[in-house]
């Protein structure tokens, strides 16, 4: 495992907001092809950090490298050119826009023709309108969305609109594919679907980091992960090695650690 | 003679928005004016004229549909309207284009009048604000004169500039040019400027609404000196409000209840009386003045009546007979000042000739 | 026949404005649909509008071909201002862009040789009904064409959620960007429109009154779909013209309980795509819910 | 206690609940499982009056509450912690919690130390816009809130998303302690294991119905709950 | 230099005015999310109010103020409960509000000039206080120093409301969600009218003591307050009654000494050229309202 490229690297990445340090220092590698989990008590940064490497924040200190470039105080939409993509611990979905225009949106990069071919309507823009489409459809029924493609996303119950944000999230083919939560909501088989996906996802060469809170599925299916605290690392490794470490112990299981309660029960 | 009937007139009024108390004013003065004509037949042996109304609220999208609709409506022999250029300037093409009599009551601008189918009834501004400063200047013999204008409007700019031409030429300082504009309202910074300058005379050449609120302005902060102003103070209605404010102050017109002694002008004001329990003002004069002359163009019409054959028989027109200022001249469709008052309210609430005290 | 001749000598002043407004609404439609509240569109109308008559005062040009100068002057006016404005937020873009109408009226007062100032400047020509419709033909068709393209598509989402939509690829500064081009060029020609209908321009012609036009306009028909606008521009005009022919003694009055009702009724404007998303999800092909 | 009879809750023409019955007794702690989409939130919203339901009653300790406005339901004695936490952004975590003076409850700063008690981590951010807090920070406060209005019967809908499995762990703990003082609580959870291990009597939904009720015990040996949430 | 205080005073007031209407139509558009136009309406109808209350009734001074306060006040209430109730809730964002509340000033302001004729009133002479305060080296008219006085109280008293006490946080939540200000136990109902009451009060305030100021009552003066209002509030920092105050103060000053140093022609294009500038400069305005919201 270790031998796999390095894909993305925090190099001592900070970010203050006023007095509150929340990411303070971090430094931690995502190898290419792999799924890796992002872990830590409510509030320790986890979520600052994928708004710091998607650019909507930028770090107050250090610096983030993705496949090559560095990505200081280039915007969100440069960094997300470069092949990172995104979904949202809160869902965020346009409202006013159906399922399919929802992940339509999420293939602009890959659109294949200029706004003003499309615009003109020209035939091969026509064609990549077409294909992209057809794309987005495909996404759909790959996060169990099949039937929804018409329906107003915001109708949508928690869990679905979940789904829709990640096959928005794979429209733009991306490199790396950060994923915050994305069983929040979803009962131990719905989890366990999505599991298999991010799986699928990685034997397809897929890169992703994924904020987890749901152990069991991190033991499952993460190949490494990082644990935070307080904005910085805590613990690094197999996510075995981490959930073991008397220090993750302390601070994110609490008082009563069971490793019964970290398995999958039944 | 023209044939007997009823025939139609458009009036595209300011009944509504901005400007609508002058508005009214000139609508009820084209009301009376058609009841006078119907009555006694000014129009012709059994001819009867009807106004019909539509409002533009002083906005010239407004304006223009209505006249388009007025033109549409092959009932309607003559137009009458406008108090601001802007809507006037609108209006003139389609009149011309739909051969449709246009009668301008208030707006005034040179080049307006278009033969033959546009006509102005009010005369362009400055001559009677110049006699008026005449006096002022050879009475009072000033030396140091300010003068409050309306940036935003050209016909109030051109007014100051013939006023201040008066008095610099009699030898008077121009101590302050103040500009105002036509919406504002606070007057204190305006009038703290003007009284910083020392001016024994103030003339104050706005529309309406700033020049009574910079007189009362002036007069607030304790400015004792003289004060002229222009014919926007002369409505009773201006009086009702600023009272004692605006006492004493001398301005120039052409009509006025109580000094204008006619006999077209006393039924007039008596009418106007009775009818809306209120003297009437220039405006309404102006309004009156718009409908008698298409009558009098009516009247001069042998045999079945249209717009063209109105047209020419207006444009022929060289004064005005039924009028209220005791004589109306036109020029190619342009009015001539009428006769000119100067002209003051008194302590009784009254509009008395003024005399220098 | 009679009577459609007579209807239409009538009203064609009150179809005329319907068209002239349906320009300056799609000018506002055009920033909106990108997520910006924006008054400047009574600015590139002053500049369309005066650029038009001077070329036709000048040139004698026909009325279309004015209006193509007055689009690509009003795109250029759009230009700059939005290098200015796309560093502000919503709400004081907003005001900025209001500053701005109030900044034009007192630039073309002071301008006397370009604008006619205080006098303001009479259009000899006027402009007919067939070219106005022809032009807003056109001009509708690139709006239809728009919204079922990528940038459509892109520029709802920014209208949504900008910051989403950033980490989607999409840059919102240039999705609004041509945003403010395209209201500028349309806006322009909405000012010529205007300027060869009315045939008198002055200051007073692209101030207030137009704004609340232009936005009552867009948001009675309906702000999220470009037919909005001009069904919107179409009511809001005939509205006083309808009133001061139903109750003349309270037709502003009526006109507002009008407007009230409308939006209390519709509040998402007379053409809402919304209400068909909404059916289309309920069809019983969608409406089917997963199993465990 | 809680007493929810034939209720029928719609969007528009989408039935998203079709005329669902269920009891929540004198302390006592019930659960309602179910997929995505089943309607749980649906239910819970209609019940706190966040959504008009179309037909059925629901009555609490006797009233009826289904036409009563939201904070009007809060002052009867019903707290909700909603799906997707609801809390008031451009508010400070202080005041968000002391909002809940307005439901006339009897809360004071006491029971604003209780909550910090329970959420260490909501004291640390006391002054911070709650619109600023991380996701989990603000399902406690949303909890915390619910809990400052002292109601008679709690509604939680998942609580425990987006919570750290140590806190995951206190809040059960606390809701366990309250059951134990007596407290109703309404109880909607992904974690069907969690949840069945607390409560007291469950329902499980599909598709907008009850499809199977019962004691917890039963349902943790109901081969088809095991199949759908505990495999 | 008297004269240079002078109109500094006379900046001040005016700018207070603006401040003082500004407050009420910031204090709805933070806390209600309404771009009201019609709040200018509401200072028209408080000043035609306490005018005829005078006139009729022979009402002292203060009465006709406490008069118009009231009546803009109910108005607002009346607005926001036929206009802008039905739509909350209904996904229809600020745009359609904005445009009810368009209608509501196409209503309000015909009715007012209804009302007055269509004509500029004035409250007769006496029965305002119309003298002026001499410091020797300056006077000031009286009515300025009630205005200035007016706009002091009535920000400080709405801060300290808005910022310090559990109602003030209730309309702030009731502002942003309802909903979740109801899951709290708030009635947004009750907090929603009191907003709306405050601010068509303040409105109406400063509708009164404008009107009476200027010599001018008339069905058109809320809408010279609009403009300047909406600019005080927004330079300001829209969600803070200080910015909005101080904010427009500056401009009052700004206008006052633009028009005695530089031209009444310019006026408006220079102070809206400066505003631009300053916008541009530091786009969150004087105070820079804080984020509240994360991604
Ligand atoms: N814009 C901001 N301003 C102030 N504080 C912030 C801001 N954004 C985040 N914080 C604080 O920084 C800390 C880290 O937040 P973050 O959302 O990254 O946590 P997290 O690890 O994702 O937690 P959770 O698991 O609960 O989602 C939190 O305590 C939060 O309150
Ligand atoms: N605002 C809405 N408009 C229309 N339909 C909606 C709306 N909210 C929910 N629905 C529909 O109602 C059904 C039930 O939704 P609900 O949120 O109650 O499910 P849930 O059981 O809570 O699911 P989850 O576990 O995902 O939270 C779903 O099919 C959903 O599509
Ligand atoms: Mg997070
Ligand atoms: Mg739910």
């Amino acid at each position: 495992m270790h031998d796999t490229p390095t894909l993305l690297q925090l190099r001592a990445v900070a970010k203050h907001f006023g007095g509150v340090a929340a990411v303070g220092g971090l430094s931690t590698t995502v190898r290419k092809g792999t799924v890796h989990g992002l872990i830590g008590p409510n509030g320790a940064g986890k979520t600052t950090v994928i708004n710091l490497i998607t650019g909507l924040f930028h770090p107050t200190d250090g610096e983030i490298l993705f496949d090559g470039h560095n990505l200081e105080a280039k915007p969100p939409h440069e960094i997300a050119a470069l092949g990172i993509s995104r979904t949202y611990q809160n869902v965020r979905l346009f409202s006013g826009m159906s399922a399919l225009e929802q992940v339509l949106t999420g293939c602009f990069l890959k659109r294949g023709s200029s706004l003003f071919a499309s615009f003109a309507g020209l035939p091969a823009a026509r064609r990549n309108w077409e294909e992209a489409r057809a794309k987005s459809l495909l996404l759909l029924a790959r996060v169990g969305m099949a039937g929804k493609a018409d329906v107003l996303a915001e109708t949508l119950s928690y869990g679905e609109q979940r789904r829709i944000e990640i096959a928005r999230a794979l429209g733009s083919d991306p490199k790396l594919l950060l994923l915050d939560e994305p069983t929040a909501g979803m009962n131990h088989a719905e989890s366990q679907a999505i599991g298999q996906l991010v799986h699928e996802l990685r034997d397809s060469g897929l890169t992703i980091l994924m904020v987890e809170h749901n152990m069991g599925l991190v033991t499952e299916f993460c190949d490494s992960c990082t644990v935070m605290n307080f904005g910085k690392l805590l613990a690094e490794g197999t996510p075995r090695s981490c959930i073991d470490d008397p220090e993750v112990q302390a601070a994110y299981f609490g008082r009563k650690n069971d490793a019964k309660r970290i398995q999958p029960v039944g | 003679d023209p044939a007997p009937g009823q025939y139609n007139i458009g009036i595209i009024s300011d009944d509504t928005g901005p400007l609508a108390a002058a508005g009214i004013s000139y609508h009820r003065g084209a009301d009376l004016a058609i009841e006078e004509i119907n009555a006694n037949g000014f129009a012709g042996e059994g001819v009867t004229l009807n106004l019909l109304v539509k409002d533009s609220a002083t906005d010239a999208a407004r304006a223009v549909q209505a006249m388009t609709q007025f033109a549409a409506d092959r009932t309607v022999l003559a137009t009458t309207c406008c108090i601001i250029t802007p809507i006037a300037g609108a209006l003139s093409p389609i009149a011309m284009n739909n051969n449709l009599p246009l009668v301008i009551y208030g707006a005034t601008r040179e080049g307006l009048p278009q033969e033959p189918y546009v006509t102005s009834v009010v005369a362009l501004p400055g001559p009677q604000e110049v006699m008026m400063s005449e006096r002022l200047a050879s009475e009072l013999k000033p030396k140091r004169v300010a003068y409050y204008t309306t940036g935003d409007n050209d016909i109030f700019l051109a007014r100051a500039h013939a006023v201040k031409a008066v008095f610099e030429e009699a030898g008077a300082e121009t101590v302050a040019e103040i500009s105002t504009l036509a919406n504002d309202t606070d007057f204190t910074g305006p009038a703290t400027q003007g009284m910083g300058t020392n001016p024994d005379v103030i003339m104050v050449m706005t529309t309406q609404q700033p020049a009574v609120g910079i007189i009362s302005a002036l007069r607030q902060r304790g400015y004792e000196g003289l004060i002229g102003t222009s014919e926007v103070i002369s409505p009773p209605a201006i009086y009702q409000k600023s009272g004692d404010l605006i006492e004493g102050i001398p301005f120039a017109l052409s009509f006025q209840p109580g000094l204008s002694d006619s006999p077209e002008a006393t039924t007039f004001i008596e009418a106007y009386q009775a009818k809306y329990n209120e003297l009437p003002d220039v405006y309404s004069a102006q309004g009156y003045t718009a409908i008698h002359y298409i009558a009098q163009g009516m009247k001069a019409i042998d045999g079945e009546p249209t717009r063209e054959k109105l047209a020419e028989e207006m444009w022929k027109i060289t004064s005005i007979d039924h009028n209220l200022y005791g004589g109306q001249e036109i020029v190619n469709g342009q009015a001539q000042i009428p006769e000119t008052l100067i002209v003051n309210w008194n302590s009784d609430g009254e509009v008395a000739l003024w005399e220098n005290q | 026949m009679e009577a459609i001749l007579d209807f239409w000598a009538a009203y064609s002043a009150t179809i005329a404005f319907g068209l002239v407004n349906s320009f300056i609404a799609l000018s506002c439609y055009a920033v909106l649909s990108a997520g910006v509240l924006s008054f400047t569109t009574v600015m590139f109308a002053a500049v369309g509008g005066f650029v038009a008559a001077q070329m036709i005062g000048m040139f004698a040009l026909p009325p279309l071909v004015a209006f193509l100068f007055a689009g690509v002057a009003g795109g250029v006016a759009a230009a700059v201002i939005a290098v200015i404005f796309l560093r502000l937020e919503t709400h004081w873009m907003a005001l900025a862009s209001l500053a701005l109408v109030l900044i034009t009226r007192v630039v073309v007062l002071n301008t006397p040789t370009l604008t006619g100032g205080v006098q303001g400047m009479l259009v000899p020509v006027r402009v007919s009904v067939l070219e106005l419709f022809l032009a807003l033909a056109v001009t509708a068709f690139v709006f239809y064409r728009m919204h079922n393209s990528w940038y459509g598509l892109v520029s709802r989402a920014v209208r949504e959620d900008p910051s989403v939509a950033s980490t989607m690829g999409i840059s919102t500064y240039r999705v609004q960007f041509i945003a403010f081009l395209i209201s500028g060029a349309v806006g322009g020609i909405g000012g010529a429109a205007l300027a060869t209908t009315l045939q008198f321009i002055s200051a007073d012609t692209y101030f207030l009154a137009l704004a609340f036009t232009m936005i009552a306009s867009t948001v009675l028909g309906g702000s999220f779909h470009w037919f909005g606008p001009i069904v919107g521009a179409f009511v809001f005009t005939a509205l006083p013209t309808t009133m001061q022919a139903v109750l003349p003694e309270i037709q502003d009055v009526a006109k507002g309980v009008v407007l009230l009702v409308i939006m209390i009724l519709l509040p998402r404007g007379l053409v809402d795509p919304r209400v068909l998303k909404l059916r289309l999800s309920r069809s019983p092909k969608t409406a089917e819910q997963p199993d465990a | 206690m809680l007493n929810v009879s034939n209720l029928s809750a719609s969007y528009g023409a989408i039935r998203a609940v079709k005329g669902i019955s269920l009891k929540v007794g004198q302390g006592s702690l019930c659960v309602v499982l179910g997929s995505n989409g089943a309607g749980k939130s649906t239910t819970l919203r209609s019940i706190a009056g966040l959504h008009r339901p179309v037909e059925g009653s629901i009555t609490l300790q006797d009233r009826e509450i289904s036409r009563l406005k939201i904070h009007q339901v809060v002052r009867h004695g019903l707290a909700l912690v909603p799906e997707g936490r609801m809390v008031v952004a451009p508010l400070t975590v202080e005041e968000n919690l002391d909002l809940s003076g307005f439901a006339g409850r009897g809360s004071d700063r006491s029971d604003r130390e209780r909550v910090y008690e329970l959420f260490p981590r909501l004291k640390e951010r006391r002054q911070q816009k709650a619109g600023l807090l991380s996701g989990g920070e603000q399902q406690m406060l949303a909890i915390g809130r619910a809990l400052m209005t002292q109601p008679q019967v709690l509604v939680l809908d998942e609580p425990s998303m987006g919570l750290a499995p140590s806190i995951v762990d206190l809040v059960f703990d606390a809701i366990v302690a309250l059951h134990k003082q007596g407290q109703s609580i309404l109880l909607v959870e992904q974690n069907a294991a969690i949840a069945l291990s607390v409560c007291d009597y469950g329902y499980v939904m599909r598709r907008g119905e009850i499809v199977v009720e019962g004691t917890a015990e039963m349902l943790r040996e109901s081969p088809e709950v095991m199949k759908a949430y505990l495999s | 230099m008297q004269l240079f205080l002078e109109q500094l005073v006379n900046g001040i007031a005016l700018g207070s005015l603006y401040g003082l209407f500004g407050i009420g139509f910031g204090l709805v558009f933070a806390t209600l999310g309404i771009l009201n136009t019609a709040h200018g309406a509401y200072a028209s109808w408080a000043a035609i109010i306490g005018y005829f209350a005078v006139v009729w009734y022979d009402v002292s001074f203060p009465v006709a103020i406490a008069v118009g306060v009231i009546g803009g006040g109910v108005l607002a209430i009346l607005v926001d409960q036929i206009g802008f109730q039905p739509l909350r809730n209904r996904k229809t964002g600020m745009l359609g509000a904005l445009i009810t509340s368009i209608a509501f000033l196409i209503i309000l302001d015909s009715l007012a000039g209804m009302a007055t004729n269509h004509q500029s009133w004035a409250f007769p002479s006496r029965t305002y206080p119309r003298g002026m305060l001499d410091l020797g080296f300056m006077r000031i008219p009286y009515m300025q120093l009630i205005i200035i006085g007016a706009m002091v109280f009535c920000a400080a008293g709405i801060y300290l409301l808005i910022q310090k006490t559990r109602i003030g946080a209730a309309m702030r939540a009731v502002g942003w969600n309802a909903e979740a200000a109801s899951l709290g136990g708030v009635n947004a109902r009750m907090v929603i009218l009191l907003t709306a009451f405050l601010a068509g009060a303040t409105s109406g305030l400063a509708g009164v003591l404008g009107g009476a100021a200027t010599s001018n009552i008339s069905y058109m003066l809320g809408e010279g307050l609009l403009l300047k209002g909406f600019a005080a509030v927004v330079v300001g920092g829209y969600d803070d009654v200080r910015g909005t105050v101080l904010a427009g103060i500056l401009l009052g000053i700004c206008e006052v000494f633009i028009a005695q140093y530089l031209s009444t022609t310019f006026r408006d294009g220079f102070t809206y050229i400066l505003l631009l500038t300053f916008l541009v400069m530091r786009p969150r305005g004087i105070f820079g309202s804080g984020n509240f919201m994360r991604a």
